[in-house]
């Protein structure tokens, strides 16, 4: 009895070794399995259904919809105009991403003090509105490639910019974007970490948000995930809207081009 | 009252598939604000539906169910153009109910 | 400790004691306090009108991933294939309130359901069926709940 | 929040800048990298405002260490090797040594350290204690499978560096190397993507001890 089990452990103790790194490899593949449970019944649907009804409801001081809004293939197109964006616009003499040019829509037809926004907070008011705004258009384009355009110099400067902004460390622990996101295969604890100087793959990294955040039950956009990427980053508080997270939008969606939209996803 | 559910029926070999998604905080009342008091739990207590009207399903949920409900049953019966009904009610009394139809 | 035949013997001895006073509550199935208030896996089924101990069954599936990347969001599924079930319910022993969900399996629908449920740490997860006489058969996993990353 | 930044809702890298010239597309050619790096340098400032413990003047404060190595990986390539031991030297001055001369504190102290991430964000309170945030990069104890692999593996660090007894003189470069690697990690690297812990004053003395004992001290899960 007691050789048996004192081999049964020797037993063990050689295997420890093999076990280590098999006990690694399923516990990826067992989140692998998480997350495809989670793919069916994404509550990013619930705020598709409120964004759709925002865009086409007459709303603010002028009593308009959006319906005419032009998200830069022509006033109302919403197909397509997701995975071309951060994109320039000559109205606004600016390169402007999905969430800031929403704003510009829901100023110029609405008549929306942008202020409600940029000074606002995540899951309220206008700013919550714009997510699920923002949530429905990039839904439109579900399946479709990232082709960001780079004709004109605004947009090619923008490109620059952003890499210039994706490499520079700074905060209390010098960390940058590229820290996590410069290279092939990483993992912060066991998050897989998209290499975002490239096109990191279908539905990950830039071409995956807005995405619901089952953590915390919100709606992100990519003005709040890279909010709070900064946040993380130990670095101040990026401006909504502002000139860092237009041109890292830029950066990294001509970096994504081809990858496929799988917008709205669902995360961690 | 609510924001709408997102309602998929689904006719399918004879039966009918029902996925909703509900629109809710879901508060456990196990979490603490950012001055350290317990946020009161709030949480839809109960979910009824009914198939043209004749109800055919109900359940009852405590807190521990996550934000932003998902939910999934099959009715025996029904086919493509029958009405399928799904209705709420929450630890404030709250109440909402949202009809789709069977595709 | 108890071995398994035992204890099977002492529920059933306690579940013919509690039929034959009459206690079985006549709608211990509908929204239920006490059973959602209830700390332990054994007190909820008490409240739900079960008597006796919990037995296993091949008969009862749950569907639960090996290990959750966020106890926010923790997808299950109860099925049964057992007659005479008028509820299936789900459990997480180590839950502050163990009972998540409790389904009535009524003539109209299929004895399946699906949701989604908050999970505080690892623990093992209950499927349990809840027979028209107050026996309850069970399947159990243990989930596996991992933390982010970052801290935040 | 800077006001002047407020309603900046979009991206002018033309209007507003030096290249008002190339506006109309008319092909002046696009600007030099030197005149790309101050835009974007300005774009940085002008993008932040202060919340919470964090301020964009500390934060953002010119640093000649990244600002070197960020500009080659901009450029894409290594930073110049004279350049490189130049930055080096001038991180490894900042090292401060235990006062009391023990580089080796409670590793049990230090494996949790090694596993907060708290601390220094803008959520965060001035006066909370900050973790070493290890974890989220390296594996370090076996038993902990919830690792980051930004940085090499730490399991076994004391057979990885030939440490039998920490205590040992034998040991005691790789000792002080461990310290100085934990309170400013570019004094060996000028461009490496660890923090500078000690001296960004992240990290206490005792908390740089307590990680070097995780590291070091053989009855350490570390080492098992």
């Amino acid at each position: 009895m007691k050789a048996h089990q004192l081999a049964l452990a020797a037993a063990a103790l050689g295997l420890m070794a093999t076990t280590v790194a098999w006990a690694q490899k399923s516990t990826t593949e067992a989140i692998d399995e998480y997350r495809e449970m989670l793919q069916d019944g994404n509550p990013a649907e619930l705020f598709e259904m409120k964004g759709e009804d925002l865009w086409k409801k007459a709303r603010g001081p002028k009593n308009a919809s959006l319906e005419k809004c032009d998200l830069g293939l022509g006033a109302g197109v919403t197909r397509g105009a997701f995975v071309q964006l951060p994109r320039y616009f000559p109205d606004t003499h600016q390169v402007q991403d999905l969430e800031s040019r929403l704003v510009t829509c829901m100023s110029t037809l609405q008549g929306i003090d942008p202020k409600e926004v940029v000074n606002g907070q995540w899951g309220k008011g206008e700013r919550a509105n714009v997510t699920a705004l923002a949530t429905w258009v990039a839904a439109q384009s579900k399946g479709m490639t990232f082709d960001l355009p780079q004709s004109s110099p605004q947009e090619r400067i923008a490109y620059e910019m952003g890499k210039r902004a994706f490499y520079q460390r700074g905060g209390s622990h010098d960390f940058s974007c590229a820290t996590c996101h410069g290279e092939d295969g990483k993992r912060i604890r066991l998050q897989d970490l998209p290499n975002l100087t490239k096109n990191p793959g279908d539905g990950v990294g830039f071409a995956a948000w807005p995405a619901y955040r089952v953590s915390n039950g919100q709606m992100w956009t990519m003005q709040h995930r890279l909010n709070d990427c900064y946040r993380q980053q130990r670095f101040p508080e990026p401006t909504y809207g502002s000139a860092v997270t237009i041109a890292l939008g830029v950066y990294m969606g001509v970096n994504a081009k081809g990858a496929k939209s799988a917008v709205p996803a669902i995360k961690r | 009252m609510g924001d709408p559910m997102r309602i998929r029926a689904q006719a399918k070999d004879g039966n009918v598939l029902v996925r909703i998604l509900m629109s809710h905080e879901m508060e456990s009342g196990q979490r603490k604000d950012s001055s350290g008091n317990k946020i009161p739990a709030w949480w839809i207590q109960e979910v009824t539906a009914k198939l043209n009207d004749k109800p055919v399903f109900s359940c009852e949920w405590g807190p521990a169910i996550s934000k932003n409900p998902f939910l999934q049953f099959t009715i025996k019966g029904g086919k493509a153009g029958d009405k399928v009904s799904v209705s709420w009610k929450d630890s404030k009394g709250d109440t909402r109910t949202d009809e789709a139809t069977v595709s | 400790m108890q071995t398994r035949r035992q204890t099977l013997k002492q529920s059933a001895a306690a579940a013919a004691l509690v039929a034959g006073a009459g206690l079985l509550p006549q709608h211990a199935l509908a929204f239920n306090k006490a059973a959602f208030e209830a700390k332990s896996l054994h007190d909820a089924l008490k409240d739900l009108g079960v008597s006796g101990d919990p037995v296993a069954s091949a008969d009862v599936t749950l569907t639960a991933p090996d290990i959750a990347e966020n106890g926010a969001v923790v997808p299950f599924a109860l099925s049964t294939k057992l007659p005479d079930v008028k509820a299936l319910v789900l459990l997480v022993e180590k839950n502050p309130n163990a009972l998540a969900a409790v389904f009535q399996v009524t003539p109209e629908v299929e004895p399946n359901f699906a949701t989604r449920s908050k999970m505080g740490e690892t623990s093992d997860v209950y499927a349990v069926a809840v027979t028209k006489d107050g026996k309850a058969l069970f399947a159990k996993k243990e989930v596996k709940v991992t933390l982010g990353g970052c801290g935040g | 929040m800077n006001k002047s930044t407020a309603f900046i809702l979009g991206l002018a890298a033309v209007t507003g800048t030096a290249l008002v010239g190339c506006a109309g597309g008319s092909g002046a050619g696009t600007p030099s990298s030197a005149e790309l790096d101050a835009m974007a340098q300005k774009m940085v400032q002008e993008s932040f405002h202060d919340k919470g413990i964090v301020k964009v003047k500390e934060a953002l404060v010119p640093d000649e260490t990244l600002r070197d190595c960020d500009a080659a990986a901009v450029a894409g390539h290594p930073i110049a090797a004279a350049t490189e031991k130049k930055l080096e030297a001038e991180n490894f001055k900042t090292i401060q040594w235990p006062a009391d001369g023990k580089y080796l504190g409670d590793w049990k102290s230090g494996e949790k350290i090694a596993q907060s991430g708290k601390g220094r964000t803008w959520t965060d309170k001035a006066d909370s204690a900050n973790g070493g945030n290890c974890y989220n990069c390296h594996q370090i104890s076996k038993e902990e499978i919830s690792y980051g692999t930004i940085g090499p593996s730490l399991y076994h660090y004391a057979r990885l560096k030939g440490v039998t007894d920490p205590n040992s003189p034998a040991a005691q470069d790789i000792v002080k190397y461990t310290w100085g690697k934990i309170w400013n990690a570019k004094a060996y690297n000028a461009c490496s993507n660890m923090p500078r812990a000690g001296y960004k004053g992240v990290l206490t003395q005792k908390q740089v001890a307590d990680i070097v004992a995780l590291l070091l001290d053989p009855k350490s899960p570390v080492n098992q």
